[in-house]
């Protein structure tokens, strides 16, 4: 078993008066999909968000076997560290081309492979984002991080919002992305947990649950029930 | 103990007058001399006017760039029928007042038809037709770039004379706290927790089944009657109306005001509005004394603009959360011996 | 006949003093989201060094040290107190206030408050005589500079990526450093380029005048709001056009009209499309 | 400290205090810096160095208005609750106007500084006045006229432009000569249209009163378009900073001037010139100097007692800086002789040379009411 | 009668159109969900329907009146209540002040500058609708610092105050955690199941909309495609396909 590509460990954020995190410590490994899962509210955004450097934390983190402290998010970013949040942060008054433009960092941006996935966003390509709805926002900002070679993805919710036909086509790119890239994804449908997941990580009020691989979590229906919610209706 | 501290200090304010303490450095006088209580006058004014604008900016987030409309009208409004037409104060108060709101929400009615900063500027340009208008001195009724001195043979002779300075300060402490007791009123009542509602998303005010411009008009309207109720209260304080009343400078000094102290708090503007009156006037008394820049009043207020809003976030208002893990810090030892 | 020749050239004079202020006005609004109260205390930076410097270095570089002097104080000002805030955009505008309150009255203690009168090239004092019309040869030069400024400034968005970072950096600027951009320079860069321009338009705004006084920066920034807002807000080609309506109005009706009615006539022209078009002629979008 | 009433209390008696209020800063405050040093060398002139009157000290205190009302008004209430019986300066017009009742409602003596405005003549018994007032300029210029007939009047549209076109309506157009006015906006930027137009209208005269910033490129435009080398342009005489600003047109100028450094020679004038650092006297030097002078003979009638110091200078004659100045009894104008001149040289060099003196009484505006 | 009438409603940006002459009917005390691909135009006819928006062409009727030229106030004052997908709740003030602006405004008194004692029981009344929505423990929390899940129950919670009796939900579960959705299905079935409201429901969960719904509009660039029972519409082939895809 090679090294992790990214390990928590003791991260601690605090937000506006409140202890969002407390000691929350976990490997992402260097293949597959590690998902982050959890109730509303406990702490996973803040998670990828103190991961990236855009909350201040404390704990240490280690991306690729450097400690990311002080290093600024657009550095990491360039060291290979891909960031597709929650709230889709696509920007309103840009068009969809001008979106893509702007994640441009290498030379060759792989254009093809995004027309493949999303064609939409070709058409749309001279509609200011802000308009565009809810799902096709959330295209945007997946293509974002795919036009770019990249050494981990963090991806907040990807499947929010859309429709049963492009969730199913998000996860099977998230899948094909994980053969070449480690994914540490965020996710509430169990069906994409299921298919995606190697490992699993469950917080809860801040603090790691649970941590093993996603199939025993999704096999032990003891487990799942308690710390997921799941079944129980 | 806190519920008590507005009414302790008003206490304060209100005997003030006959005491003769000495604070050399802040007032050249004792407390009780004319030119301080002027001072003191001038300071609450600027208070009352600055709370009054925060109704506008800090809770219904209008950011209106036209704001000393209003209060010229007041203040030019009552001199002009006082000075030229000889009425009496009271009713010219009382009729401007009604003029100026009127004016409010006509002009209210048209601005708040934008939003954003098309907003600030629709009311900029009317603020600013005003302000050339004074300038031009129709009728020979402003008097233009010279002002027109408050004829105070038509005022009540309580009001005339250095003597009755007190009575002018008492006067600019009733208009504060007619001010306060309006805006705090509102911000206890539901339409304070409305207007907040506004200011954060529009979108939804709607859909709750509230009519956002109704809301903004009536917010704009009372705070131009308020606006005009200063204006008259500046002009009995000083002694006339200059257009420097009337101009988008006098705005961007009230917008600094409220920042200053920390918009959208309960007392952020009053104090703001104080502390600004106090030091643009102190520091012009000083200015002689003072090496270079520091001589330039406006200097000295520009820089302390800016370290205040970039090392007290929140303005004076925002100080106390400041020292709150102070405050937090010592009251917990008491805490615990009381649990043990 | 050789009036309206003479209104017309000079209203045109007057819009591209108006259009050479409202540019890096525009540009900074446009782009950084900051309405920048500061930009008349830029122009006389940029005035006030060449003032200072033409005994010594001649005019024509002296011209150069303001535009670079005033550049300068615009990145500074940039680094120093606009960073520091950048995710408070009211206080952004607000501390541009301060500045403004501050340094004219810091140039005022340096300088006095009186006029000083401003050095000039020579072929500006003449006229040029067409159709009648003794125009002024300084409205050329203004003119001149102001077709370049607009090239200029269309070029620059055009064909870099900095007017793209910027825009998104104003919208959110976490996402852009998301996106591996280092977004503080290019705020920066705008900010020098905003100074250099209103650096640019004290100067030759001090030959239009003749003179140069601490205040003079401030007392022309309303119309150059008044442009920059009628344009559509960022819009620098918008800009442009709002300056020329703008300019020529205002002289015409000044000439014609009652007296004042010029300045009315252009804040009534400010509300009117505000009213009709919320986002000023040019829409919505901060572009070329 | 202790308690006491809101009246405030009374000064001590081994010194006099005079309070002025002025501009040390804002947009006069080159105006401001001359008054106060004229003043200081008028006082030590008229108390023959001692500063004293009998054996008390004047004591004076300096205050800065920054050229706004509500300073100057704040401050000049501090001074009067002080116990102050007289209150000098008032740089700006529109603080003389605002300052100028306080005299009133409190019984002291008011002497209002380089404020031009007509509407200080006569605003109270207690207010006076040290500098000239924009009726005796005008009073001036009428000494241009000559034969002329057609007279412009080129002034911004505002109070101030209006009173001029007023005062040279009725001066000029009582001589029998037709005024016309051109208005223009006072925020104007661009002269040249409105100079095309009275090239256009062939004046004999134009008279411009023009102040503030845009001097300069109203004075280009005049010259661009022809006006100065066709016409007989009359203007006023600013402060020496703003010569550079007349430009290339600068010598074709007819001055009007209240004063200027070697218009007269007299004793006052040596001690004046003496006092001033750098020895070059400037406009508004002389108002401060005869301010003090006014002062030193109201203080001499009575240290304390507002009434008898009016009494003392209603009709007070005196020699000062620009010759003999008196003080009428009726509406306390300021009688004083003014000055023809033009300017040789250019920029920095330029200098001021006389070429006319009109006497006091030639330069005397008409009688106005006691307003209050 | 009807609850609600969309009569040949359409929407265009330009020559496009966004909502292509759609017509629809909800009857009292009826759900109908409204599914269809990304952009198909969901949101933008919600934004007709409530009057954030103005039709190009057509009719919006609330039981029986045309409300087609009122602004959204208006409608809402007529019993119309709506979510937002994006959820859009008053950040600065804090969660029960949210729930208590909405009870207020719908009460009446939400603009008046003094209180009274009827006050009191709004604020009683709002407590009880974070109950319903099982965001009590968070009441004194500035709305703006929510996490996103929690935010969706004050959306609904918001729509609750207003007691309306027709109801639009915009992807109320987008982003609900797992274990809530079913509680917040409780609520929404609740809210309408017998109490004469009717609801119109966008919403991807599958699950869900086949819980919940009695009828099912499939609306597809714009245009409404198909309306029927959910077992129809699910047989549907182009639903198959183009919805909803093969599955996980
Ligand atoms: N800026 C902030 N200030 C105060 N509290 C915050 C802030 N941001 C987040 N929180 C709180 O931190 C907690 C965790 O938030 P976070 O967004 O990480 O949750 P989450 O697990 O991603 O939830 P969800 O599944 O709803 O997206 C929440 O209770 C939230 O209210
Ligand atoms: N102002 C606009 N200009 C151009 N296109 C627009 C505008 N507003 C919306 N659209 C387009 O209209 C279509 C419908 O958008 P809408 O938000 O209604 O979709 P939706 O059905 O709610 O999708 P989702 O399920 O993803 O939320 C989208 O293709 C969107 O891009
Ligand atoms: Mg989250
Ligand atoms: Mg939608």
């Amino acid at each position: 078993m090679s090294s992790p590509i990214l390990q928590v460990a003791d991260l601690s954020v605090r937000l506006g008066g409140s202890h969002i995190l407390q000691g929350v410590t976990f490997d992402v490994a260097p293949t597959g999909v590690t998902a982050l899962l959890g109730r509303n509210g406990v702490g996973k955004t803040t998670t990828l968000r103190a991961i990236i450097g855009e909350v201040p934390a404390a704990g240490v983190i280690e991306f690729g076997g450097a400690v990311t402290r002080s290093r600024p998010t657009h550095k990491l970013v360039r060291d290979g560290l891909a960031y597709v949040p929650e709230d889709r942060c696509v920007f309103a008054g840009l068009t969809v081309a001008e979106n893509l433009r702007l994640a441009e960092r290498v030379p060759d941006p792989d254009y093809a492979l995004v027309h493949d996935l999303f064609p939409e966003l070709r058409q749309r390509a001279q509609q200011r984002a802000g308009t565009l709805s809810g799902g096709q926002q959330q295209m945007v900002a997946i293509a974002r991080v795919l036009l770019n070679p990249n050494r981990l993805l963090l991806v907040d919710e990807p499947t929010k919002g859309l429709a049963p036909a492009v969730v199913t086509s998000v996860a099977t790119v998230l899948g094909r992305v994980a053969e070449r890239v480690p994914v540490l994804l965020v996710e509430q449908n169990l069906a994409v947990v299921r298919k995606l997941a190697t490992d699993a990580v469950v917080l809860e009020t801040g603090r790691v649950a649970w941590r093993g691989p996603a199939t025993d979590l999704l096999a032990d229906g003891d487990a799942t029930r308690s710390l997921l919610g799941v079944g129980r209706h | 103990m806190k519920k008590y501290l507005p009414l302790g200090l008003l206490l304060v304010a209100v005997v003030l007058p006959w005491s003769t303490l000495n604070l050399p450095g802040l007032f050249d006088g004792p407390l009780n001399a004319p030119g301080t209580l002027q001072l003191l006058a001038v300071c609450l004014v600027f208070g009352g006017l600055a709370l009054g604008y925060d109704l506008l900016f800090g809770r219904a987030g209008l950011l209106s760039f036209g704001h000393a409309l209003y209060i010229a009208s007041g203040a030019y409004g009552v001199d002009i029928l006082v000075s030229h037409y000889g009425w009496a104060l009271w009713s010219a108060v009382g009729v401007t007042v009604l003029v100026a709101a009127t004016l409010a929400a006509l002009l209210g009615s048209v601005a708040l038809k934008t939003s954003g900063i098309a907003f600030s500027m629709v009311t900029l340009a009317f603020a600013q037709v005003g302000y050339i208008l004074v300038n031009r001195d129709p009728g020979g009724l402003t008097g233009g770039e010279e002002g027109l001195p408050l004829k105070t043979s038509g005022l009540p002779s309580g009001l005339v004379g250095v003597v009755n300075t007190v009575h002018l300060y008492w006067l600019a402490l009733a208009f504060l706290v007619v001010t306060v007791l309006v805006v705090h009123a509102v911000d206890r009542a539901p339409l304070g927790r409305t207007l907040i509602g506004l200011r954060d998303d529009e979108r939804r005010i709607a859909v709750v089944g509230l009519s956002p411009y109704r809301l903004k008009l009536l917010a704009f309207v009372v705070a131009g009657a308020l606006a005009a109720l200063g204006g008259a209260a500046y002009v009995l304080v000083v002694g006339g109306a200059a257009p420097h009343v009337a101009s988008s400078e006098f705005t961007l000094a009230l917008i600094v005001m409220t920042v200053l102290g920390g918009a959208g708090t309960r007392w952020g503007a009053v104090a703001g509005g104080i502390l600004y009156a106090f030091l643009d006037q102190r520091l012009a008394r000083l200015g002689g004394q003072l090496p270079g820049p520091f001589g330039q009043p406006l200097f000295v207020l520009g820089t302390l603009f800016i370290l205040a809003v970039y090392f007290v976030p929140g303005g004076l208002a925002g100080l106390r959360g400041r020292f709150e893990p102070v405050r937090r810090a010592l009251r917990r030892p008491a805490a615990e011996v009381s649990t043990s | 006949m050789s009036t309206v020749v003479l209104l017309t050239l000079t209203g045109l004079g007057l819009a591209a003093l108006y259009f050479l202020i409202a540019s890096g006005l525009s540009l900074v609004f446009g782009l950084a989201g900051v309405l920048n109260f500061a930009h008349g205390l830029f122009l006389s930076v940029g005035a006030y060094v060449t003032w200072w410097a033409e005994p010594h270095l001649g005019l024509p570089l002296a011209v150069v040290a303001g535009v670079v002097a005033a550049a300068a104080t615009g990145a500074l000002v940039e680094l120093a107190m606009i960073r520091p805030l950048y995710t408070r955009h009211t206080e952004q505008v607000l501390v541009t206030v301060g500045l403004s309150l501050a340094g004219v009255a810091l140039l005022q203690s340096i300088w006095g408050a009186d006029a000083r009168v401003f050095p000039s090239f020579a072929f500006t004092k003449n006229v040029t005589t067409i159709v009648g019309a003794q125009v002024p040869d300084d409205r050329f030069l203004l003119i001149g500079a102001a077709v370049l400024v607009l090239s200029g400034l269309l070029a620059f968005l055009r064909f870099t990526r900095y007017g793209l970072v910027i825009r998104a950096g104003v919208e959110n600027r976490d996402m852009v450093k998301a996106l591996g951009i280092d977004v503080r320079n290019a705020f920066t860069l705008v900010f020098a380029i905003g100074g250099a321009l209103a650096g640019l338009a004290g100067i030759l705004g001090g030959m239009y005048f003749t003179s140069i006084s601490p205040g003079q920066g401030g007392s022309l920034l309303i119309f150059a709001f008044i442009v920059v807002v009628i344009g559509g807000l960022g819009s620098v080609t918008g800009s442009a056009v709002a300056a020329v309506v703008v300019g020529i109005l205002q002289q015409f009706v000044n000439y014609y009209g009652a007296s004042g009615a010029g300045d009315v006539s252009v804040v009534a022209l400010l509300a009117i499309v505000l009213l009709l078009r919320p986002a000023g002629i040019a829409g919505k979008v901060a572009t070329a | 400290s202790g308690c006491g009433s809101p009246q405030g209390s009374a000064g001590d008696n081994s010194s006099i205090d005079v309070g002025v209020v002025y501009s040390q800063s804002g947009p006069l405050a080159s105006y401001g810096a001359q008054y106060a040093e004229g003043f200081k060398a008028g006082l030590a002139y008229a108390t023959n160095g001692t500063g004293k009157i009998g054996d008390r000290t004047v004591n004076v205190t300096w205050t800065d208005d920054a050229g706004d009302p509500v300073k100057a008004v704040s401050a000049a209430k501090d001074l009067i609750g002080k116990g102050y019986k007289v209150l000098a300066g008032s740089t700006s017009s529109g603080v003389g106007l605002q300052v100028a009742p306080l005299a009133a409602e409190n019984k002291v003596l008011f002497v209002s500084g380089p404020a031009a405005t007509d509407g200080l003549t006569g605003a109270n018994k207690y207010t006076f006045r040290s500098g000239r007032q924009s009726y005796q300029d005008v009073l001036t210029a009428k000494a241009f006229l000559g034969d002329g007939k057609k007279v412009t009047v080129f002034a911004p549209d505002s109070a101030f432009g209006k009173s001029n076109v007023d005062a040279v309506t009725k001066v000029l157009g009582g001589a029998g000569a037709t005024v016309t006015s051109i208005a223009v906006p006072a925020s104007a930027t661009d002269f040249t249209p409105f100079a095309s137009q009275i090239k256009a209208a062939k004046p004999d005269l134009v008279f411009v009163a023009w102040a503030g910033t845009t001097a300069g490129a109203m004075w280009q435009a005049l010259d661009q378009q022809g006006v100065l080398a066709g016409t007989k342009v009359v203007t006023g005489l600013d402060i020496r900073a703003s010569w550079a600003g007349f430009g290339a047109g600068g010598a074709k100028l007819n001055l009007l001037a209240h004063y200027f450094d070697g218009a007269v020679d007299n004793p006052a004038y040596q001690a004046l010139k003496a006092a001033v650092p750098g020895g070059r006297t400037d406009l508004f030097h002389p108002d401060g100097f005869a301010a003090a002078q006014m002062i030193v003979h109201a203080l001499e009638a009575s240290p304390d007692d507002a009434d008898k110091m009016v009494t003392a200078l209603e009709g007070y004659s005196f020699d000062s800086v620009k010759g003999k100045l008196t003080v009428r009894a009726e509406d306390h104008a300021l009688l004083q002789p003014m000055f023809q001149a033009k300017l040789t040289g250019a920029g920095d060099a330029a200098t001021a040379t006389a070429t006319g003196t009109i006497d006091a009484e030639a330069a005397a505006p008409p009688a106005a009411a006691m307003k209050g | 009668m009807t609850a609600l009438a969309v009569e040949g409603v359409s929407w265009r940006i330009g020559a496009v159109p966004i909502v292509d002459d759609v017509t629809l009917e909800l009857a009292p005390d009826e759900f109908v969900a409204l599914i269809g691909p990304n952009g198909a135009g969901k949101t933008s006819l919600f934004n007709l329907i409530s009057g954030l928006r103005r039709p190009s062409a057509g009719r919006i009727r609330l039981t029986g009146d045309d409300v087609t030229a009122l602004a959204p106030y208006r409608r809402a004052r007529r019993g119309l209540g709506r979510t937002f997908q994006t959820s859009a709740v008053f950040g600065s003030l804090t969660v029960a002040e949210n729930v208590a602006l909405a009870v207020q405004a719908r009460r009446g008194g939400a603009m008046r500058a003094w209180r009274r004692r009827a006050d009191r029981e709004v604020a009683a009344r709002a407590a009880e609708i974070l109950a319903e929505v099982h965001l009590e423990h968070r009441a004194g929390r500035d709305a703006g610092s929510l996490a996103h899940g929690e935010k969706r129950k004050l959306e609904i919670a918001l729509l609750l105050a207003g007691e309306p009796r027709v109801l639009l939900l915009d992807e109320p579960m987008a982003g609900v955690s797992t274990e809530d959705v079913p509680t917040l299905v409780e609520v929404i079935r609740g809210l309408t199941a017998g109490t004469g409201r009717s609801v119109l429901m966008v919403e991807h969960h599958m699950d869900v909309v086949l819980d919940l719904a009695d009828r099912v509009a499939v609306l597809h660039h714009g245009a409404l495609l198909a309306c029927d029972t959910p077992d129809a519409v699910m047989a549907d082939s182009f639903v198959q396909e183009a919805y909803l895809g093969e599955g996980l």
